[in-house]
Formats: structure tokens, sequence, C-alpha cells
């Protein structure tokens, strides 16, 4: 095709009836004879249904006979139909990206049915503008990226180590650090699992033997990410490892750092002998209680739902009704109370155990958080919301439930791989709903209570979940990313003052050393095409293609004249 | 769900059945039965003309039965594949009645009355699960009386309620309020059908209505049928007039549902039902009372329930922003029944737990948050599949392998397995096919080891 | 977007030519009243006269493009969100009220570049034609002269005009 | 008829927010005045100040700008 330049473009329109969706409220012949008279423009076709096996054959036909080197369908909105169009653009020998819409469908004849002329007014200056626009498109490839086969998963307890599994299980490459010396994480805390009962060190060992033992997999223990550099498909991570500092290239990582227990200092008197955590509880199961315990305490929401920490962190109520069972196994005739605001038991097992534990005979105690209980030497003041009266219980033993909390190193690792983290610390996902185990930039994936507090049966689903999303990249060994990037369309202007840096949600901007001195670089991969670094830029030295300031311009100034 | 419908990899099959699977892990037989949907699927565009001249109304299950869609239908507006389906129990063509207006509309000759159920093969390495959940019918439970009050509706029917693309367009009007209108309806067009019987009489004998009515009391036309028709119209016609004006001024008092009730762990965790906790509903009421709030600022919701169990991330938060910003108060107690007081407001009897009183409060509606009910048919694809259900008929999985149904090589995600809320289920469907492609990866590797 | 709707009030354009609405994407009949009430709004406000407002209008656009409103507008969150090493964080009614002393200044420093580039004036003739008191005139007019965007021109029997210079 | 002022609003719509919300108003078939011109952006970020100042220098009564 020749180059384009600015006296051979000849633009195709292609308006479309959609059946009568459109022709039916707009006046279809002045549409094209007014295209017909647009600058540029050389041919203009109606059809039935554009977007159907026939239109796409006329469009295709279009371009080959009439040598169209830029191609507009006035019909529906582009984003449903734009790929298709542009699909055929390509199989038809154009440049996908000399392609533009015009909507005069959803935005025009069916929101104006009863306004004809004016309606059709609308739909000729859209069309208008879409021609201004075309006019001064250009060609743009796809960028591709290819992706280095291997995944880098920073925690190593069940959530990591279930991702790790699962990704080598598949057959890449993976690489687990871990900054304890063992594996396993919280695993090795605790006593007993809920609902089923099984050792957590037996599971523990079980997915440690594996992961040892997995040839795709190379273990780095005691050892933590201490530089990191790239985006999505080329990730240069430097790894401090009891054996010196190893550099090693990534494609995608995982966030599985899991969270640690909020230790209560100062509340209720914690003392960590009489008056303990739920952890400190299950290292005394895991010992075997002391029988002279007759009484225990348990609190709920010890420092969370307050200001400090406003957030319920899920997985404690079923954690204090678990060691409560524990113990009656291991003190049939102990006397349990657990001192509640609401009873977390959401799910099916949960309620089981929930229902289970009371018929054990385990006491449920309502409070406010108004008026919590007060812990004294050797029993608990507390005032039952639900009988309107204060108690007093005896406690041989006062078992806090305190919540998780991010680790401190949270915030080390998100400045390090430019992924944010919430309010509370935990990090924060690309879309709480539909995007739970990705960040908002590509290539990063979370599980675990990295991301919330989560039970077992969450972290290994979540840890299964982050290898799924983690391996698409991997699978495809390439990344394909839509050519709408920002690009630095006046290099003299740019001096590299960072403000766009800062602005970029997809830390897509870094600055660099050029021959003309410190410049701007665009990680055209992990853009997204925003256009708010352009917008920002005091020096209007960034640009995005396919909406470049001059084509907007355009439009604007076609817009703006009056229909002939 | 435009990305599933676009995906090359993707063969999305709607509107059909698994009917029987043979096999084991890695590769399955699986016979599936693709109903006729009467419209040839590569034909159709989903322009929606056919369904704007149908003339047959049906009620629209997508919206609860609250408002009504055609027998040729999108299940719902944007749904995909945009293809539509004619409703054969309903489709007047399809149940020998003249008809055909669809096929005379549609451009692209997509309609096809005589298309057949296809039966296709499947080969496949493994299978997921992702049947979903129903939602609890609550009129099970007697005293909450949810057939009787028309004020009383379920979480599902308050969503429909009061979204943009529903029934009511946003706005709260209450059920009862509704059925008001409609009878309005039903008024005005027979007092226009009456209107115009009266003025064709008074064109065929050039007379007044008023006058001929005189002389007919006073006898004039006695035996003539005609005439007695004619007489009968005019003195019936004030009547409807009347109710139809007093209706309208009633109408004139109604506004937007204003005080709201939220009824948890309706079905859940009550040994009746299910004695499981269904984890999204006491979000789901919180989301619901803060959008009526903002719909209509002075709107007040009350949310009743054992516990509220607002535990997912920035779930705690949002619920304490609702209490402060959208008018709402959680009430601790189990409400014990519905009736029916004046104006069709349910009043709610309840204890309130920390006053240790027992309260009834008058409300304009009351919201149900229904349980999380296995699927009708989860019992026999079940049986087709060969896989466990766990004691309250949810595919059986354990907590190290939350995805792993009983059947190797077949896994399960989202409320198929258990009540969960959206992101778990989205969470899930990843671990799900991450499990898939482990099995299939594995049986590949195995292969090229045995070829090797 | 708040400072274009400040700079049309203070330019006399009127910030009702111009709104900024949230609409997310299952809001369509919210889109619909947004669309329909501006539409109402704009049928009152009448034709937009751009010739009678070409001069405040262009002093907008050169307000806009200044450097000084550019980098206020992108350090919004260092200023206002991260703390500096001093951990001082500016509130947001300072930052608000800082933007809104700086966007009247350069407003009035564009208009008087506008203004002079139909030719020299003194400043008691730009005070007239801008309608703003003298001594902001001057205040402004000596920012622009250390800027070197002004300069003296000559005097016309006593007082001095000035005249705009290519910064 | 007198021509009856008809305004003309240059209109920018953010790809993802509320130019999905128009199509919905679309499919929806609500009405409103066809008094708008749009333009789709990426992102209602990229709609530089300038621009707005750009339509009412080209003829357009007032600008809206949804994000």
């Amino acid at each position: 095709m020749p180059d384009m330049k600015d006296e051979d473009i000849r633009i195709g329109v292609f308006i479309c009836h959609c059946g009568s969706n459109i022709a039916g409220y707009l006046d279809m012949e002045e549409l094209s004879e007014y295209a017909e008279k647009l600058p540029h423009v050389t041919f203009v076709q109606r059809n039935l249904y554009s977007c159907s096996e026939a239109g796409i054959s006329e469009i295709k036909k279009g371009i080959m006979e009439h040598d169209l080197n830029r191609v507009i369908v006035a019909s529906c909105t582009p984003r449903t139909h734009e790929p298709l169009f542009r699909s055929s653009c390509a199989e038809a020998g154009l440049n996908p990206y000399l392609f533009e819409m015009v909507n005069i469908r959803d935005q025009c004849s069916w929101v104006h049915m009863k306004e004809r002329e004016d309606g059709t007014d609308k739909a000729k200056d859209q069309i208008r503008m879409g021609v201004a626009k075309a006019a001064l498109l250009e060609p743009q490839e796809p960028i591709m990226s290819d992706v280095q086969i291997r995944a880098l998963v920073i925690g190593g307890g069940i959530s990591g180590m279930t991702a790790a599994l699962s990704l080598a299980n598949r057959g890449y490459e993976v690489v687990l650090v871990e900054k304890e010396k063992n594996l396993g994480g919280m695993l090795n805390q605790i006593y007993k699992l809920a609902p089923t009962m099984t050792d957590a060190s037996a599971l523990a060992e079980e997915k440690i033997r594996a992961v040892t033992g997995h040839p795709n997999i190379t273990l780095f223990t005691g050892s933590k990410v201490n530089a990191a550099q790239g985006f999505i498909g080329k990730y240069q991570i430097d790894i401090e490892t009891e054996s010196g500092i190893k550099k090693i290239d990534f494609g995608v990582i995982l966030i599985a750092t899991g969270a640690s227990v909020y230790t209560p200092e100062g509340l209720y008197g914690y003392d960590g002998q009489r008056i303990i955590t739920q952890l400190e509880m299950e290292r005394l199961l895991k010992k075997g209680l002391d029988q002279g315990i007759k009484n225990i305490v348990m609190i709920q929401c010890v420092g969370s739902r307050n200001e400090d920490r406003p957030y319920c962190s899920r997985i404690c109520c079923q954690t204090a009704v678990k060691n409560a069972m524990l113990i009656k196994n291991q003190i049939p005739e102990a006397k349990i109370s657990i001192l509640y605001r609401d009873m977390q038991m959401y799910g099916v097992e949960n309620e089981e155990l929930f229902r289970d534990s009371k018929a054990k005979g385990i006491r449920y105690i309502n409070y406010d958080s108004v008026q919590p209980p007060e812990v004294e030497s050797d029993k608990v003041r507390v005032y039952h919301a639900l009988l309107g009266r204060e108690m007093l219980l005896p406690a041989d033993l006062v078992v806090l439930s305190t919540p998780l909390i991010a680790h401190e190193d949270a915030v080390e690792i998100s400045q390090l791989l430019r992924i944010s983290i919430d309010e509370n610390g935990f990090f924060l996902e690309g879309h709480v709903k539909l995007r739970p185990l990705d960040f908002a930039t590509d290539g990063i994936f979370l599980c675990g209570s990295a991301h919330y507090p989560a039970n077992i049966r969450e972290a290994v689903a979540q840890g299964l979940g982050a290898a799924s999303r983690a391996s698409i990249p991997l699978s495809q060994g390439s990344v394909v990313v839509e050519p709408i990037i920002s690009v630095l369309a006046n290099e003299d202007a740019c001096i590299a003052c960072g403000l766009c840096v800062a602005l970029c949600p997809y830390g897509a901007l870094e600055i660099q050393k050029t021959e003309k001195g410190e410049k701007v670089h665009v990680i055209d991969v992990a853009c997204k095409g925003c256009g708010c670094c352009a917008a920002a830029c005091p020096q209007k030295a960034l640009d995005i293609t396919h909406f470049r300031d001059r084509q907007i311009f355009a439009v604007i100034e076609a817009g703006g004249a009056e229909a002939q | 769900m435009l990305d599933v419908g676009r995906h090359p990899n993707i063969e999305l099959l709607a509107y059909s059945e698994v009917e029987k699977v043979e096999g084991q892990a890695v590769d399955f037989k699986v016979t599936v039965r693709r109903k006729a949907r009467y419209v040839e699927e590569d034909k159709c565009t989903g322009c929606g003309a056919c369904a704007e001249k149908c003339p047959t109304a049906v009620p629209d299950a997508f919206n609860e039965g609250l408002g009504t869609r055609k027998a040729i239908y999108n299940y719902f507006a944007q749904g995909i594949p945009s293809t539509h389906t004619i409703d054969a129990d309903y489709c007047r063509q399809l149940n020998g009645k003249k008809c055909g207006i669809c096929e005379k509309t549609c451009q692209a000759d997509a309609i096809n009355f005589d298309q057949e159920d296809r039966i296709i093969q499947l080969d496949v390495g493994a299978i997921i699960v992702a049947a979903g959940y129903d939602v609890f019918d609550p009129s099970l439970i007697p005293e909450y009386r949810y057939k009787e009050i028309s004020n009383v509706v379920t979480a599902i029917e308050f969503e429909r309620f009061l979204s943009a693309s529903g029934p009511t367009g946003g706005h709260l009007d209450r059920p009862s309020d509704r059925a008001v209108q409609a009878e309005i309806a039903g008024l005005e067009k027979r007092v226009n059908k009456s209107q115009r019987a009266l003025e064709k009489f008074e064109k065929k004998y050039e007379e007044g209505s008023g006058e001929f009515y005189k002389k007919y009391e006073a006898g004039q036309y006695k035996d003539d049928e005609d005439y007695k028709k004619w007489a009968d119209k005019y003195a019936g016609h004030p009547a409807i007039v009347e109710t139809l004006s007093t209706l309208k001024r009633k109408v004139e008092t109604f506004t937007v549902a204003k005080r709201l009730a939220f009824i948890q762990c309706v079905g859940s965790r009550d040994f009746r039902f299910y004695p499981f906790c269904s984890g999204y509903c006491c979000m789901h009421s919180i989301k619901e009372a803060i959008i009526a709030n903002e719909h209509e600022p002075e709107t007040q919701s009350t949310i009743f329930g054992m516990d509220i169990r607002a535990v997912g991330k920035g779930f705690e938060e949002y619920k304490v922003r609702g209490g402060n910003k959208s008018g709402i108060s959680y009430m601790r107690g189990r409400v014990a029944e519905i009736t029916e007081g004046p104006d069709n407001n349910p009043v709610v009897t309840y204890e309130n737990t920390h006053e240790r009183k027992v309260e009834s409060q008058e409300f304009d509606m009351v919201i149900l948050a229904t349980a999380c009910a296995p699927t009708k048919g989860i019992f026999e694809l079940a049986k087709i599949l060969g896989i466990e259900l766990n004691k309250y008929n949810f595919v059986k999985t354990s907590p190290q392998s939350p995805v792993d149904s009983t059947v190797p090589g077949i896994f399960v995600c989202g409320c198929a397995g258990s009540p969960m809320d959206v992101p778990e289920s989205v969470a899930q469907a990843s671990s799900a096919a991450e499990r898939a492609a482990e099995m299939v990866f594995q049986s590949q590797s195995e292969k090229e080891k045995a070829v090797a | 977007m708040e400072i274009v709707e400040q700079l049309l009030d203070i330019s006399g354009i009127g910030r009702n030519r111009m709104q900024l609405r949230w609409v997310s994407s299952a809001e369509g009949p919210l889109f619909a009243d947004y669309i329909t009430q501006f539409s109402d709004q704009t049928k009152e406000l009448g034709p937009f006269d751009l010739k009678k407002f070409m001069l405040p209008l262009a002093a907008v656009e050169r307000t806009l493009m200044s450097s000084r409103i550019r980098w206020l507008i992108g350090i919004t969150r260092e200023l206002t969100d991260f703390e500096n090493v001093y951990h001082e964080k500016l509130e947001e009614e300072d930052y608000k009220r800082l933007l809104q002393q700086a966007t009247e200044e350069e407003y009035h420093k564009a208009m008087i570049v506008e203004v002079l580039r139909e030719g020299p004036l003194s400043v008691k003739e730009m005070a007239e034609k801008i309608r703003l008191p003298v001594y902001t005139i001057s205040l402004r007019l000596n920012e622009l002269e250390r800027h070197g965007q002004a300069g003296l021109s000559g005097y016309d029997g006593g007082t001095p005009k000035f005249i705009g210079l290519a910064a | 008829m007198s021509k009856q002022f008809k305004p003309k609003i240059l209109t920018f719509l953010c790809n993802w927010c509320a130019y999905a919300a128009a199509d919905s108003a679309g499919v929806s078939r609500l009405q409103y005045p066809p008094t708008t011109r749009v333009i789709r952006t990426m992102c209602s970020a990229r709609v530089d100040p300038v621009f707005v100042v750009k339509g009412l220098k080209s003829g357009f009564d007032s600008v809206f700008v949804g994000g």
C-alpha cells in the first residue's frame, strides 16, 4: 500500500441500516448523499446488516475494488463490533487501525426516534467528525512482547505452595522464595484445621515434601526479593538468598506473603501467660493442655472492628470455635464461654461447626462494643447484652481472638513491584469482584491472606486460582497489547519532571537516560492508553496513538462546523 | 460475557443440557442435547425487530414474573448469545394458531419453525460443574405469608425493582400500588370500550344517549333488543367512571416505598429447611438498602438478623457506612411473623434481643433475604456425572482440595459447590480451570511418554 | 475540571457552559437524564456568542496552557495525599484555595497578554478594557515583565505604554 | 417557523463508563434530545482542559464530559 501522504487519502464510508433499527428513524438517502460530499471520501455504500456475513464481504469488496486506505462504518456501538470490523479490514489487506466506527444506532436512531430530522442532522455531524478523524489515522501494529516462561512465587505458606505446585504440575518452571528458614508459614503454628480436624503440620509436611521434591520448583528459603525491574513477561528480579544475590528473569509474579497475627499489647491485660492469643492457644493444644484448667473465656474482636482496624478479620471466629472444640476433646468437663459481638460463622462448614460446638456445651455470650468485657485476676466481668445483666465468669485462662494484620514488609514489596496496598496494609486487587486474584498492573497475581484473611479452604482455592491466572501469559508465550498507548511525541519538550510517572495508575512510565538526557520512556506492554499522562503533561510532550491531540482537535472543529 | 461469546477457544452451547457422560478422567464422552429454539443460530443477528412485533406477552422469568416479555425473546437485553428464542409453550404458531409475524419481520430469515432438538457428542479431558443455585421459595414459611401479602417480596425480586432495566425502571413502586395501577389500566380500557359502543349507537340512531335514555325510561322503546343493550350500556357507564376516578385519587397518595425491612436467614440457619448460612445474603441486603437510599434519600431500612455477617474485604466498613449514611439500622433478632396492617403495609413482629421485648413495626415493604438452595437439576446432573453430593445437596468437596469433586477429572466451582458470593465464585472459577488444566496437561505428558 | 469551571466563571462565560458527570455503564437512564437537563440548560443559555467572548476565551486557553497551572493540577495527589519528607500534607481546602488564587492570577496575566496583542496600552487603558482595578493590573504586569512576557514600548506624553513580548 | 435555537453540545464519553451508559440508554430506547456530538475517549482522564476551550471556540454551545 502506498505510504499515506496527505493527497491520496481514500476514505470509504459504509452506512448500516441494521434492518429498520437505523433506517426506520433516520433519512438514509440524505446521509449517504451527505457522506459523498465530505473531503477525501471516495466511496459510500449502504447495506442492510454490516455485521452479517453479507455485510462483511461488501466491506471487503469495497476496500479492494476502490483501493480504500481508510474505512468508516456508521452503524452500532464500537464496543460490540469494532473487533469484528477491524479483523475484516485486516483480511482485506488494510491495517486494522485505519478504521473508525460512528455510532448512529445506540446513541442516535434508538434515542431520537421521534426526531427524524434532528437525528439525521446529528448523524451527519457524527459521520463528518468520523471522516475528519479517519483522515488523520495512522497504521498501527499490535505490540507483541514475549514472556519468559518462569514464575516467581513470593511466600511459602499453604497458598504459595499450592500455587507453586500447581504451576509446576503444568510443566512451568517455578521459583519459590520464602523469607523464613522453613516453608509452611502459619501452618507450622497451627495445631489442627477445622472442620475436618486434620493435623496442620501433617498437611504442611505433605505439601513441603511435594514442593521440595518437584523437579520444576527451585526453592529459596531464608531469602527475600530486594530489587525488581521490568513488566509483564520481562521481570528482572534480584533475590537475596543465604548464598548471595541471585538475578533471575521471570514472566509472572505471584504474591502469597500471607499475614501475621496482631499481638494485643495493652488490651485486656494481655501477658502471654494467662491471657493469650488464639495462636498461642494452638501451641498449648499441641503440647497438651494442663488438666488443671477448668474455666476458659474467649473474647472475640480484640483489636479489630474498631477505629484503627475497621475490618472484620473473617477467620478468628472459626478459629476460636475450633480451639474451643479441641479444648473440650482434651478436657471434657472444661467450661468454655465465648464473648462475641457477631459470630461470623459464614458458609456451610462453619455453621455446622458452630452448631456442634453448642451441642458440646460451649456457651456464647453477646457483648456490645460500647460495653466491652473486663478481665480481672481470676475472672472476667461482662455485661450480657441479651440477658441484660452483668455476669462474672471464673477464668483460669483467657484467650483473645485477634485479627490478622498485614506483614510490615508488605509496604516494601508494594514499592518494589509498584503495586498498591489498601488502607489496612493488605494488597489491593485489580477489581474486588471481577479480578480478585490479579493486580491492576498486569503480570502480578495475588492469593491467600496477603489479599485478605482466608481460611485453609480459601487459601488453597485462591492459590490454584492465582496459578491459573498466571498461567495465561505463560501458556501463550507472548503478550499482545492493543496499540492504543501513550507515546513520547515531542522528545525535546520532555523535561523528565516525573509528573506523569507518579500519575500513571498502571506503572507504565519510567524515566530513562537517553543521548538527549533524561526522558520519559513508555512501557508499551503495560500501558492501557487511558491518556491521563498526555492530558496532565505540562509540556504537552506525551500523546496517545489513535487518540492524538491533533486528531481530537480535528474532530472538534469538524463537529462544530455547521452541516452544509 | 461478551468475551465468552467472542473467544475463539470457547464453544458456547446455550439452551443446551448434558444428557450422558461416559469414560473417565482425561477422556470423557459427553452427549449434549441442544434444545430447539426455532431460530437459526448463525443467521440471527439479535437485532430484536421480531420481539417488537410479536403479539404474545409472556410473564418475564428474568424479572421474576413482574414484567412481561414476548413469545420470541432474548433472556435479557444484552444477553449472550444474542440469538433470540421462541418460547414453544406460548408461541401461537407452534400451538397451531395462525401467526408467523416474526418470520415475516425477520430480514435475516433466521426463523425456522420446524427446527428439532440436536444431539451433539463432545470429547473432553475434564469437566467443570458451575451449575449455580436456586433461590429458596419463601412461601414454604407460612408465618411470613409471602404469597398473601403483596408487599412482601424476595431479595431477587427487590433487585429487579431497583434495577434501571427492571419492570419499574428502578422506582420502588410498591407491588400493592402497581396492582391498583394495573386495575386502573383495565378500567380505562373498559371505559373507552363502552364509550365507543355508546357513540356507535348514537351514530346509528342520530340521538344523544342522554335524551334516548330519558325516553327509554319513559317506556318508549320497551321491547326492542338493540335499544335495551344501548340503555344497559348507558346505565353501567357512570359506575365504571366513578370507580376509576376514586382509584385515580387514591393513586395520588401513593409514594415510593420509604420504610423497608430486610429479614435475614429466610430458609437459612433453619432446621426446617437449610441449617447452613448462605454467606452472601447479609451483604446483599446492605447493598440493596444503600441503593434504595440512593434512589430515594428519605428511605429508612431496618435489617433483622441474628448476626450481620459482613466478613469479606471491605464489607464491615461498607456495613458501618451503610448504617451512618444510608439510614440503615441493624436489629438483632429473628422475625417471628409478618401480618398485613392497614393500607397493605406489612407489620413485622420480632423479639428485640437487646431490649428483651417483643416488638412489632409497620413497613412499606418487606424484603426476604432468601437462602441459597441447591439447583433442582443437581440431583440428575450428579447421577449423570457420577459425583457425590453432600448432605445439603451441594457437590461434595474437601477443604484440602476445594474444587475437586469425588470423581477425578470432574471439578466444581461457585454456588454448586457451596454458597458463596461473587468474588469467591470468580476466584474459585480460576481454581477449577487450573485443576482441569493440570489434569489435561498430565494426560498429555503421559501420552507423550507412552509414545516416546 | 473545577479549574475550567472557575475560569469560565471569572471570564464571564459562565460555569454552566460545561458539565462533568460520573456515570457507570449500568446507569443508562441516569445518563439520559443528565443529557436532557444539560441540553435544556444550554437551550436557556442561548447560543454561545463567540465574538463577544473571543478575548476572554483566548485568555482562558492561555491560562490552561500555562505551565504553572498545569503543574499545580498535575501534582494534586502529591501535595494532598502523600506526605513530603517533613511528613507535612496539604489539607484539601488549603490546596483548593491555593489553586483558585493561582488560577485567578494566571487568568489576569493571560488577559493582559491578549489585550496587549491589539497594540501598546497604558496601565489605565488596560484596567478599563479588562475591567480590573489598576492595582491588580500593575501587580500582574510586573510579573509578566519579570518573565519577559511584557515590556515597556515607549511613552505617550509621560504615560508609559507596554506591549506583549514572545516569552 | 423561526429557526428555533438548537444547542450543539460537545460530549466527551469515557469508553468504559459513560459511553457504555449511553449505549445502555439506547438499548432500552430512552429518548433524550439530539443535541450532543459525541467523541469517545479511552478514559475521561484523556480530556485535557484545553479541549473544553477548543470546543467553545469551534462553534459548540456547551461541553459535557462523562467519566
